[in-house]
């Protein structure tokens, strides 16, 4: 199986993820799948970035530490990460003698840090000194004269340098696909169908053709013959794209990373074609996308447009969703469909807005004062984002109360080709559940035997809701049998919910083995990932990976666990929210934890290591702490 | 969705109105409902969309849809409401603490979208049903019944910041001319475009210095007066006249339309803009699946992310 | 043991209050205890609202459901209590003949409640009919012609009737006081005690003194010497007390109920003494009581006001708490101590706004995004809510977190007297943790080996804060080593404060038994006094009363609950919200549970009934429906 | 707190400065850097609160106390700092995102406690650093880069805002102008009472319409403008000739201060009325206790409480 580990970094803004798409676009059409992280500052330019690809014959679902090829433009990328790099590092000739402390955008801890490792092995702070350290470690240096090329390219264009920079993105792909053995036509297929601009086309087909010959093949990947269709996604994509399938037709946001990308993409698709099924007839609809003044309008005017009829959602992360949480309870007290995207990032506050974190889960578990009935789900990859979404809408449809859907950033932001088949959109099905147009009078909050009462839109008859407690009509109630009753009534249905979906269908299991991971999100991806390594290491686990929590799938959980010999819990976040969840709701205590809380995702080299070394050692928490 | 006029009492719902005797908001519902019964709006098609506070409980007393939201964030709804169906007459109550406090950032935020919906603030003065603290519209100085000393803050304009804010139409009524407040309710709700409706309520529990004898003395309808913005060349001596008459308050308050220009777009003609069937085929009206098949075609959009 | 229940009640507005204020002074004079609920509508004038007291010898913390001696102006509160009189009803006699249909303050559900009641007891639904059913229950009628002996006070004073219409809860508690066998000195000087008119003074030792012989002692109560003061409490007082006690110098607030009136409090004594404890020097300083636009700027500059040294609050209840919770983060990640009271009302949303609840207790253990510290204390009676806001600021300026204090409504409304001597509030003591004023550079987020940094005021040095990750000059960082070591920092002081905080003072234990009794805020009261009860009936129970949720304090509480024959979790929400938190921490869940969610009070009759039910039958959910 | 000027150096931090080359921010920062200089104000006693944006960071950049705070939100923190410590020097730096959008309530709310601290805003037109979507002062129908189709609000004039919400400094500036700039942020600082300066600010990054070459062209500065009230019965006339000059905008547009009244008295005065040793003895400087024993007496409060 062919596992390559390619990194390219460089500031904010200078192009970094166009380079890295551009490239594994290539591969892709060579047949190689693809799985990919961003890391960048919340800083608009010159900060460092970097993207970590890994590059497979099989469909990959993480990240890995051991990087194979590091593509560099200018020194900070090299500092920042020539620790990690094992075969090839690409670098730019004319910077060999910059010294660490002249760059200035690189963080004083991190600087300290990195001066502080060279000087314990002996190696002056300065790219000379580090190609030096690399070269004795074995790793091949390939000096690139970017400028060189460029200038000619500008030169037969009869352009400026300037003009055509970036494509000194291109140039790195083309040597990084020579390197790996691969057709520079790929690469010239990749850049025309991501390019919209025909000088740009022109100056990076031309850039490509300069650069492709810098380096010789040396790890022989041969094209792979692809049969069906692969799409690339990224974790705000899909969920965009699951949103429009399953239908929803108003989205209101407050920009916030990493979920602003999700509402940007359905205004930009906002007109839609909507096709009846049997008759193929088509026609162009409307999504409204609003950009509100902040995240308490957001989900409030959501709300409203739910209680018209219309799929209504919107997308945030922690900041935004903390200031949701009011309205999220009066859509809980009226019972209304409506779907919170959540994204989580690094937390709490402000904290690392462009990273990742897992820490929000008890958070939205326990939204908003007092007690209502909200589902909440988490995707573990691409495909699950985009299904879950609209899973998300027919379940706030069914059970008519808010569905929170969790996504990490590190999915949100992740790159990966995967097979156009999987998204397997024409088998979904639409759940709207109890929906009338009343003839007559009509109670919004009927009580009814399954706790679900008859749901009219706004337009259609005449209605009344209420935050306050309310009898069947809506109106304000402060009767004590009819408060017992109304209150016991949205609660309910979350049994209703209990008893209605399958277990099975609320966590996924992979694999067999005496040993349990649970897990939910992102960290799904490294595991598996993981766990085929750990096969060749004779350790067979079992993978549980939550996805819904609540309501929680006790039951089957319970049945998982007992009897394992170790359970040992992963999770992005400190205090080990999902395992105290599966603790509360089965009294099983994990016997191990692998934590990470610094914002970056977990590796499956991280995995890989942490559990042999709770194999070994029987370590109770292994703390994770890679990424730059 | 102008009709024919409907008997006052199919607008009026069982519950008990549950105000303090002499309240203003009595004299708002009445208008309310006479402005509504007048204009023949169908209830299933009209929504009251209310805050939190005395005022708020309109939304119970009136029999069209009734939306009785969160503190603050009535207009919010009422976006999200009227933008999803642009078919359905969307109509804000909400208290003076209700909108110019807590929810002030979407009294202003509104008025850069123009939406077409009628905010009616119950301007009384005081939190009243949070027992008589000061609300944004005291002036300071003032000590009413329930504060322990004079108000400390100003009193923000509700008027004026509407203006700045960009509201399209801005009228100021009296609770206790109940014909003057419905006829402005009726031109605020007719009017295409976002429409202010600031009125004026005593609160008799709480508020004993701006009472009905207070207003009765110092009220005065505009007259001579036209606000009617005809092209665009009127705006700024319209809008200037508008600035200036809304400052006016203390011996003489004058009561009316103040400023009204039609020829902003409105968020819906904005939205119609970009995609053209909205308003003949909004949000609220689209089938979204046919027998449980989803309708919605991402194909192209899928071809888009295609690599191979 | 003397314990007699007494109820009033009327519409809102009418002065039901001020008569069970008067009521109870008067008896507190006479040497008696009272322990009283407030329960009204969310509504200015005119809906139904009631007093319900328990007067006694020995101090009391609960309520009862069976009343003896019930008191009537109108005919609603006779429609809505009938069923829970035993010995005396007061009545106005010009209402006999009112039928309930006529009666258009109370809500639809109670009527037709009552009408099936009656209907199924066969009584018409009249007040005649009502008194006529009480008279075959043995219930004694008391007829009381107000507005005759209102006209004769208004004629001897020369005012009209309307002026001193508020005299008629005189009139109640003087008649009450007679039957009660106490001498109507004490309704006297209540009278001048309360009143600062000198004109209702008069009018209302008049209407006294005319109302008086209306009934004949009945219950004998004797008067009781009464050595050392005593006062009269209620929560909201209780807190604002002990803020100002405990030195709070800026406290915000966006009114709310029941919350508002702690800082309307405040506000109206924010002129206070300093006084120097050795010299007895005395000074007047001030307190800045901020009315907010809203509750995310009272949170927020509370904050803003603690990063300058002034020990600072906000209180709030539900909605307001939601809007807080981005702030609270921002705290959390910035060491901030601010204290968050935070007053439970029926929820969710806007729920029962007058009424009462515990439903915010795992909301408030995770509210905001991420995973930041904060110390969570719940208050069960009036002295303990006077201490718990010393308490909470030693707690926020020693840990240097948020500290989230929760008060049920229930309590915040409930009217004691007490002992002065219980609040003790001479021996209480500042902790202010570890404050400097720094001579040279300041780091404010400086590493140390518990964990804790010297903090110095804005004013006193050149700091920096953010709600970003950052270093320890409070500099953003997202370098991933100062990350980890920074969010250990802050989670690890919630560790070290429970190594410091003795686990005894995070919970009470009373009595002794085969039984545990878990409960915690205003239901500790209710439980107290049937515990009394229970053992005349042989039960013996041992209560354990949670006081701080986090840190929790496990090893006792587990120590505590190890090897009962039962535990009896006893809340005031559906989803029995405590026990979770027990179970998650000990892994032991409670055997059977009480619980109630009708925004009404536990009284001490529901926990004698519940808990006998629960011996017998072994019933796992009891769930409890007093209260009207 | 005014000393003699003090070297400019003492007020930068050892941070770099992230944003992007060319960035308005740095005008900004420069002239910020330059008042607090040229006014001598001490940074242990000066504090600069930032909301969240590209603007927010610049509480890193300036050697006084910096607290960057929450998006929307540094003008409530900013009360409960001057209001503990009425000593302390307060400004607001933010973005007009973050003041104008979800900040707005504070914005205006401020206004009506004239509280004596100084908002600067950064207007750029754009949401900076979520990377460019249109932020509430850029106008209808502008498609700046990051947009995928025109600008579908109207924009919010934050001069007439501030005049309407009660501010009793009023005044706009430009990035580029260092030296307007900071002597109207000095001004600003110096001026008793609640100051807007609002800061033209180019976004070379993503505000591809009004840039420096926009602006160059259309800027000019007040001149024979007076806008300072000086007795009661200016008032009047100098805040509508303010709203008509706040007006302007287009191919002309006005730089200076627009308004200035300090005859209003500020919240720190207010408060001083009810409690006449505030502004000796603060909140943020009162002992507290002595030795752990607390000094507060509730004594009194106590006794009042007495039944017996
Ligand atoms: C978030 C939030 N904060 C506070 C409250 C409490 N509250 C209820 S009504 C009210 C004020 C009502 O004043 P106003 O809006 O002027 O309406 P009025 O009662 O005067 O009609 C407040 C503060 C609430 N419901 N929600
Ligand atoms: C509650 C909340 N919502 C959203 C965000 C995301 N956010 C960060 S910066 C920003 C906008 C910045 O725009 P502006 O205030 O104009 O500042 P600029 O970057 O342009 O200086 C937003 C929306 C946030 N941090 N918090
Ligand atoms: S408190 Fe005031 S506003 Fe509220 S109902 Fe009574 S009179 Fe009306
Ligand atoms: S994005 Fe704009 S505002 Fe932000 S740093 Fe760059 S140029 Fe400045
Ligand atoms: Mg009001
Ligand atoms: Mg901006």
């Amino acid at each position: 199986m062919v596992k390559i580990t390619w990194m390219i970094g460089g500031p904010q803004g200078s192009g970094v993820d166009t380079s890295a798409t551009v490239f594994g676009n290539a591969l892709a059409r060579a047949g190689y799948y693809i799985y990919g992280n961003r890391e960048y500052h919340s800083n608009i330019e010159g900060r460092h970035s970097y993207f970590n690809l890994t590059i497979s014959d099989k469909p990959m679902h993480s990240i890995s530490d051991d990087i194979n090829i590091l593509v560099t433009f200018e020194a900070e990328t090299i500092f920042q990460h020539f620790r990690e790099v094992h075969d090839y590092l690409f670098y730019n000739k004319a910077l060999e003698s910059t010294k660490l402390s002249t760059i200035n955008s690189i963080e004083r801890e991190t600087a300290e840090e990195i001066e502080a490792f060279l000087e314990s092995v002996n190696v002056p702070p300065t790219v000379e000194g580090v190609l030096g350290y690399l070269r004795g470690r074995g790793v091949k240096l390939i000096p690139v004269e970017y400028d060189k090329i460029l200038m000619a390219v500008a030169e037969e264009m009869k352009l400026s340098v300037a003009t055509i920079s970036r494509s000194r993105n291109i140039i790195a792909a083309a040597v990084s696909l020579r390197l790996l053995g691969l057709d520079k036509k790929y690469l010239a297929e990749a850049i025309r169908g991501l390019f919209k601009n025909d000088l740009f086309v022109k100056a990076n087909l031309l850039a490509a053709d300069k650069a492709y010959g810098l380096a010789e093949p040396a790890y022989g990947l041969k094209e792979i013959p692809v049969s069906g269709h692969r799409v690339q996604l990224d974790g705000n994509t899909a969920v965009a794209m699951g949103k429009i399938a399953g239908g929803v037709r108003f989205q209101s946001y407050y920009p916030i990373t990493p979920a602003s990308d999700e509402s940007v993409f359905i205004e930009a698709n906002q007109v839609v074609d909507a096709v009846d099924p049997d008759t193929k007839e088509s026609r162009k609809v409307g999504i409204v996308v609003l950009q509100t003044e902040d995240e308490l309008a957001a989900i409030n005017a959501s709300i409203g447009a739910a209680l018209t009829g219309a799929r209504a959602s919107t997308s945030t992360s922690g900041p935004g969703f903390s200031l949701m949480v009011e309205g999220l309870g009066w859509a809980g007290m009226n019972e209304v469909p409506v779907v919170v995207t959540y994204y989580m990032r690094g937390a709490p506050s402000t904290g690392l807005p462009t990273r990742s974190g897992q820490a929000d889960l008890l958070f939205s578990m326990h939204a908003g004062h007092g007690e209502f009935p909200k589902i909440v789900i988490a995707s573990g990859d691409h495909v699950e984002a985009f299904k879950d979404a609209i899973w998300a809408f027919n379940l706030a449809e069914r059970y008519q109360t808010p569905v929170i859907h969790l996504v990490d950033k590190s999915l949100a932001n992740a790159y990966s080709i995967i097979d156009e088949s999987e998204l397997d959109y024409s088998s979904m099905r639409a759940d709207r559940g109890k929906i009338v147009i009343p003839d007559g009078s009509y109670k919004r909050f009927q009580f009814t035997d399954d706790y679900i009462s008859p749901r009219a839109f706004i337009g259609n008859a005449v209605m009344h809701y209420t935050g306050d407690e309310h009898n069947e009509e809506g109106h304000i109630s402060e009767n004590s049998a009819n408060r017992i009753k109304m209150y016991e009534k949205r609660m309910k249905k979350l049994e209703l919910a209990d008893k209605e979906i399958p277990e099975e269908s609320r966590l996924n299991v992979f694999g067999e083995g005496d040993v349990a991971v649970i897990t939910w999100g992102s960290p799904k991806g490294a595991v598996m990932d993981a766990m085929e390594e750990l096969k060749q290491d004779g350790i067979s686990m079992q993978l549980i990976q939550l996805r819904m929590f609540n309501p929680f799938p006790r039951n089957l959980v319970t049945k998982l666990l007992k009897g394992k010999s170790k359970i040992i819990d992963v999770e992005n976040n400190y205090t080990a929210q999902a395992a105290s969840l599966v603790a509360s709701s089965t009294g099983i205590q994990p016997t191990n934890y692998i934590l990470k809380w610094n914002g970056r995702p977990i590796t499956r080299t991280e995995i890989r290591n942490a559990v042999k070394t709770i194999m070994e050692k029987d370590e109770k928490r292994v703390i994770l702490s890679g990424g730059q | 969705m102008a009709a024919s006029k409907i008997d006052i009492k199919l607008y009026k719902t069982q519950e008990w109105v549950d105000w303090c005797p002499g309240c203003g908001n009595f004299g708002i519902l009445n208008a309310e409902q006479m402005a509504l019964a007048e204009l023949g709006l169908d209830p299933k098609r009209t929504v009251i969309v209310s805050g939190i506070g005395c005022s708020g409980k309109i939304a119970h007393f009136i029999n069209v849809n009734g939306v009785h939201t969160l503190h603050g964030r009535a207009v919010a709804f009422a976006t999200g409401i009227k933008l999803a169906n642009p078919e359905l007459e969307v109509i804000v109550n909400a208290g003076d603490g209700d909108q110019l406090g807590i929810g002030v950032g979407h009294f202003v935020s509104v008025g850069r979208r123009n939406v077409d919906i009628t905010v009616i603030v119950h301007d009384n003065g005081v939190y009243g049903l949070t027992k008589g603290q000061a609300a944004p519209t005291l002036p300071r100085g003032v000590k009413t019944k329930a504060l322990p000393e004079p108000n400390i803050n100003d009193a923000i304009n509700p008027l004026l910041l509407a203006l700045a804010s960009g509201y399209t139409f801005v009228a100021r009524t009296y609770a206790y001319d109940v014909k003057h407040a419905k006829e402005t309710i009726k031109a605020a709700i007719t009017h295409k475009g976002l429409a202010l409706v600031d009125v004026l309520q005593p609160c008799p529990t709480y508020n004993n210095i701006n009472t009905k004898e207070w207003y009765d003395k110092r009220i005065y309808k505009l007259e001579n007066w036209d606000p009617v913005v005809k092209s665009e060349s009127e705006i700024e001596d319209k809008i200037t006249k508008a600035y200036l008459k809304a400052r006016e308050w203390g011996d003489k308050i004058p009561i009316g339309i103040f400023y009204q220009n039609e020829a902003v777009p409105t968020y819906e003609d904005r939205v119609e803009e970009r995609v053209s069937t909205y308003l003949k085929n909004p949000p609220a009206k689209q089938e979204i699946d046919k027998n449980g098949r989803f309708v919605t075609s991402i194909e192209n959009i899928v071809k888009n992310k295609r690599v191979v």
